[in-house]
């Protein structure tokens, strides 16, 4: 049900440049709502890259990443064409799927 | 330039144990910061949604807003950002984009219209109405506002419009123009954009909608002026309502020949 | 930057299609719980397979000197070095430091940019966990102002 | 109701083209129509209520028309206006004019309250640093005000006690709590006057200004 990311992959030598921005509330675990009660943490935990299919990239994250996250990594070995997808799983088992290709 | 140097007094005095900082105004240091966030702005998400929900089959009626009328004649999008609030015929009212919006979703897709206007922002159908309204302004970046003053309505908004810029009121006694009525002035470390005239492109009625780092919102024009409102501690102005679209008509005007940059990223 | 409208235009929507498949030959991809609740940058390098830390001039930490509003702090991690297993970002002063690990593989640079919430001005670290353990790190300090009306 | 009010508007352009103004309407006549809109456009939110802006007061209203006419008060209705403020001043009940500037900094940098979404019953801020500089080692200060950083210290203040310090201590007082005693149409809220600060508030904040220890004179 979330939202898709925005995912910018760009060549340059022997490398792609990937840009992501996921929609996500990030939701800290640290805030409190108008009745005082604590908002329990909601944030995306695991972020994984394929290169054509193949893993390349992952990374995992905690609470302290900012709401709609923007990640960068450098895929080695890529060029135009090529595809890039990005995974993301959170902490309630959510999970979101994107491809973007190599420009 | 007076602001510059006093502000590396300041921070050399206030930082002076921080090498780094020490070099460096904290102006440059923000803008520094602002700078980095540019490339990965948010908004971007809020965009290819408001693209998809313009295109997709939606409503009691299941139709697309693929027809709407945004005041170049039905489906133009690309230009018709910088020209609002401008008179609708159809409706024989004066209009901004959120609101032109709204009756499209009411005519063409059969939404209520009046439920729409009172969501809160950021929830079901007004969060949709946000949207769009990034993705049609995003569709006009770089041209100029040029707002219509033809029809007497136009003319008329403007004065009012004016008229609220003005207007002080309120425990503070504030008006729009206490914060926005001279240049190069700040708020905290916020710069305040002039808007009694055009404050260059991509600044105030240029920037938005806009995302906010702060909250992590997509902050469309409505909710702007909203919260100018609510922090001039007035009370709270319709969504849509007159006054709403007298004050953007007044800004828009004046922020004639200023290029949009919108979605923008905000503090 | 000049084609971004265009480069937008190709991203493909495939959600859910790859969401189930798992990950079997990243070690790693499984969330180290006790590296992010660990409270002290120390503890969580610890956790996340360190055995003994250094300053290194050859780890790189980016952010800002001042960061308008800490909601939304952008930071990356880098170095050149050879035979890095992690790449960590963390802000001393969080509730917990560890912000964001990275899995440093021949695919991919030792070069990760992300943005993180920061609740006060703190010192933020780059932490590179070798092969053999050590932890090599580099750290700066960010300053987080009001930007605003403090209302 | 948004609606329906433009379509009276359109109705009264219509008349107003009618009876021969060509020209438009008239001063007054946008006036009016401005007080019908903000009336059909702004509505009460939690303890913010309509009559806020509605039922303003008439150094509000005179000061707004100049603004819109582009052009200062004439010095008559300047002066005029200034007198009635200077006369709704409260002076220190207790004759104590200077509190703890511990306290009044505090006040300064909270921008709290009297906004609908701030609570109805907590405690206001002073708004100060939202536009003057203060205390030097705050960095995020407005400038829609002149600094304040040095001014008791400026202004001689070495002893804010001593009857030579008389004079700048009631005008500092006088200027916190109702700003337009001074100058008619500032863009200073009147604090005290319009209840934003009380009395022990407004005296921490003359100390933070006046007191030779505040940081605010270092």
């Amino acid at each position: 049900m979330a939202d898709p990311m925005r995912i910018r992959a760009q060549a340059s030598g022997d490398k792609a440049t990937v840009r992501v921005l996921m929609s996500h509330e990030m939701e800290s675990g640290q805030r409190k709502d108008a009745s005082g009660k604590t908002v329990p943490a909601w944030f995306i935990q695991e972020v994984t890259a394929k290169l054509n299919g193949k893993d390349v990239f992952s990374a995992e994250w905690g609470p302290a990443v900012s709401k709609n996250p923007f990640l960068q990594f450098n895929v080695k070995g890529a060029k135009a064409g090529d595809k890039i997808a990005v995974t993301w799983k959170d902490n309630k088992g959510d999970t979101r799927t994107d491809e973007a290709t190599v420009s | 330039m007076n602001k510059a140097s006093s502000l590396a007094i300041a921070v050399a005095l206030a930082l002076g144990t921080m090498p780094a900082l020490a070099q460096k105004t904290a102006s440059q240091g923000i803008d520094e910061y602002r700078a980095m966030l540019q490339d990965g702005n948010p908004a971007e998400l809020f965009e290819a949604k408001g693209e998809d929900l313009w295109k997709k089959a939606r409503g009691p009626k299941n139709v697309s807003l693929e027809k709407c009328d945004l005041g170049k004649g039905p489906g133009v999008v690309k230009g018709a950002f910088v020209a609002l609030p401008k008179y609708f015929a159809d409706t024989q009212r004066m209009q901004d984009l959120e609101s032109r919006l709204v009756t499209c979703m009411e005519t063409l897709q059969g939404f209520n219209a009046a439920e729409i206007s009172k969501t809160a922002f950021g929830r079901g159908e007004m969060a949709n109405v946000t949207a769009l309204a990034t993705w049609i302004a995003a569709e006009s970046k770089g041209q100029r506002f040029n707002l219509s003053q033809e029809h007497a309505q136009e003319k008329t908004f403007y004065e009012v419009g004016k008229r609220l810029f003005f207007q002080r009121g309120g425990p503070h006694d504030f008006s729009c123009a206490s914060c926005h009525g001279e240049e190069g002035k700040r708020i905290r470390l916020q710069d305040l954009p002039i808007l009694t005239k055009n404050p260059g492109d991509g600044i105030g009625f240029a920037a938005w909608p806009a995302y906010r780092v702060s909250n992590g919102q997509m902050w469309s024009m409505q909710l702007r002026l909203n919260d100018c409102y609510r922090q001039q501690r007035f009370p709270y102005p319709g969504f849509g309502s007159d006054a709403t679209i007298a004050l953007s008509t007044y800004l828009g005007v004046n922020a004639k020949g200023a290029a949009s940059i919108a979605p923008a990223i905000k503090r | 930057m000049q084609n971004r409208r265009e480069t937008l235009k190709q991203t493909a929507v495939v959600a859910g299609l790859l969401a189930t498949a798992g990950f079997p030959q990243f070690a790693h991809a499984a969330f180290n719980k006790a590296a992010f609740d660990a409270k002290s940058v120390q503890d969580s390098a610890k956790a996340a397979g360190a055995t003994s830390m250094a300053e290194s001039k050859d780890v790189t930490i980016t952010g800002p000197d001042i960061a308008e509003n800490g909601a939304v702090v952008p930071l990356g991690a880098s170095t050149a070095l050879a035979g890095v297993k992690h790449l960590l970002i963390m802000v001393e002063k969080n509730p917990s430091a560890l912000v964001a690990m990275f899995h440093v593989t021949d695919a991919v640079e030792a070069n990760f940019s992300t943005r993180a919430k920061m609740g006060q001005s703190s010192d933020v670290y780059a932490v590179a966990i070798m092969n053999d353990g050590k932890a090599l790190w580099a750290k700066k300090e960010v300053k987080v102002t009001l930007g605003g009306c403090g209302g | 109701m948004n609606k329906k009010t433009q379509l009276v508007l359109a109705t009264l352009a219509a008349a107003l083209v009618a009876a021969g103004c060509a020209s438009g309407p008239s001063v007054a006549e946008l006036n009016a129509l401005t007080d019908k809109i903000v009336k059909a456009s702004f509505r009460d939110e939690s303890h913010v209520k309509v009559e806020r802006i509605t039922a303003t007061d008439e150094t509000n209203r005179v000061c707004s028309e100049a603004d819109v006419a582009g052009k200062p008060l004439d010095e008559k209705t300047a002066k005029r206006i200034e007198e009635a403020n200077l006369k709704a001043i409260k002076w220190p009940s207790d004759g104590k004019f200077i509190g703890d500037w511990k306290q009044g900094e505090a006040i300064a940098q909270s921008g709290r309250g009297l906004t609908w979404t701030d609570s109805a019953t907590g405690v206001n801020g002073g708004n100060c640093y939202n536009c003057h500089q203060m205390d030097k080692k705050e960095i995020s200060y407005g400038t829609i005000g002149p600094s304040l950083y040095n001014y008791g210290k400026i202004r001689g203040v070495s002893n804010p006690n001593d009857p030579a310090s008389k004079a700048i201590v009631e005008y500092t007082w006088g200027k916190i709590w109702n700003a337009k005693a001074y100058n008619a149409c500032s863009n200073m809220p009147r604090a005290g006057h319009m209840g934003i600060l009380n009395e022990t508030q407004v005296r921490h904040i003359v100390g933070l200004l006046l007191d030779p220890k505040s940081p605010v004179n270092q």
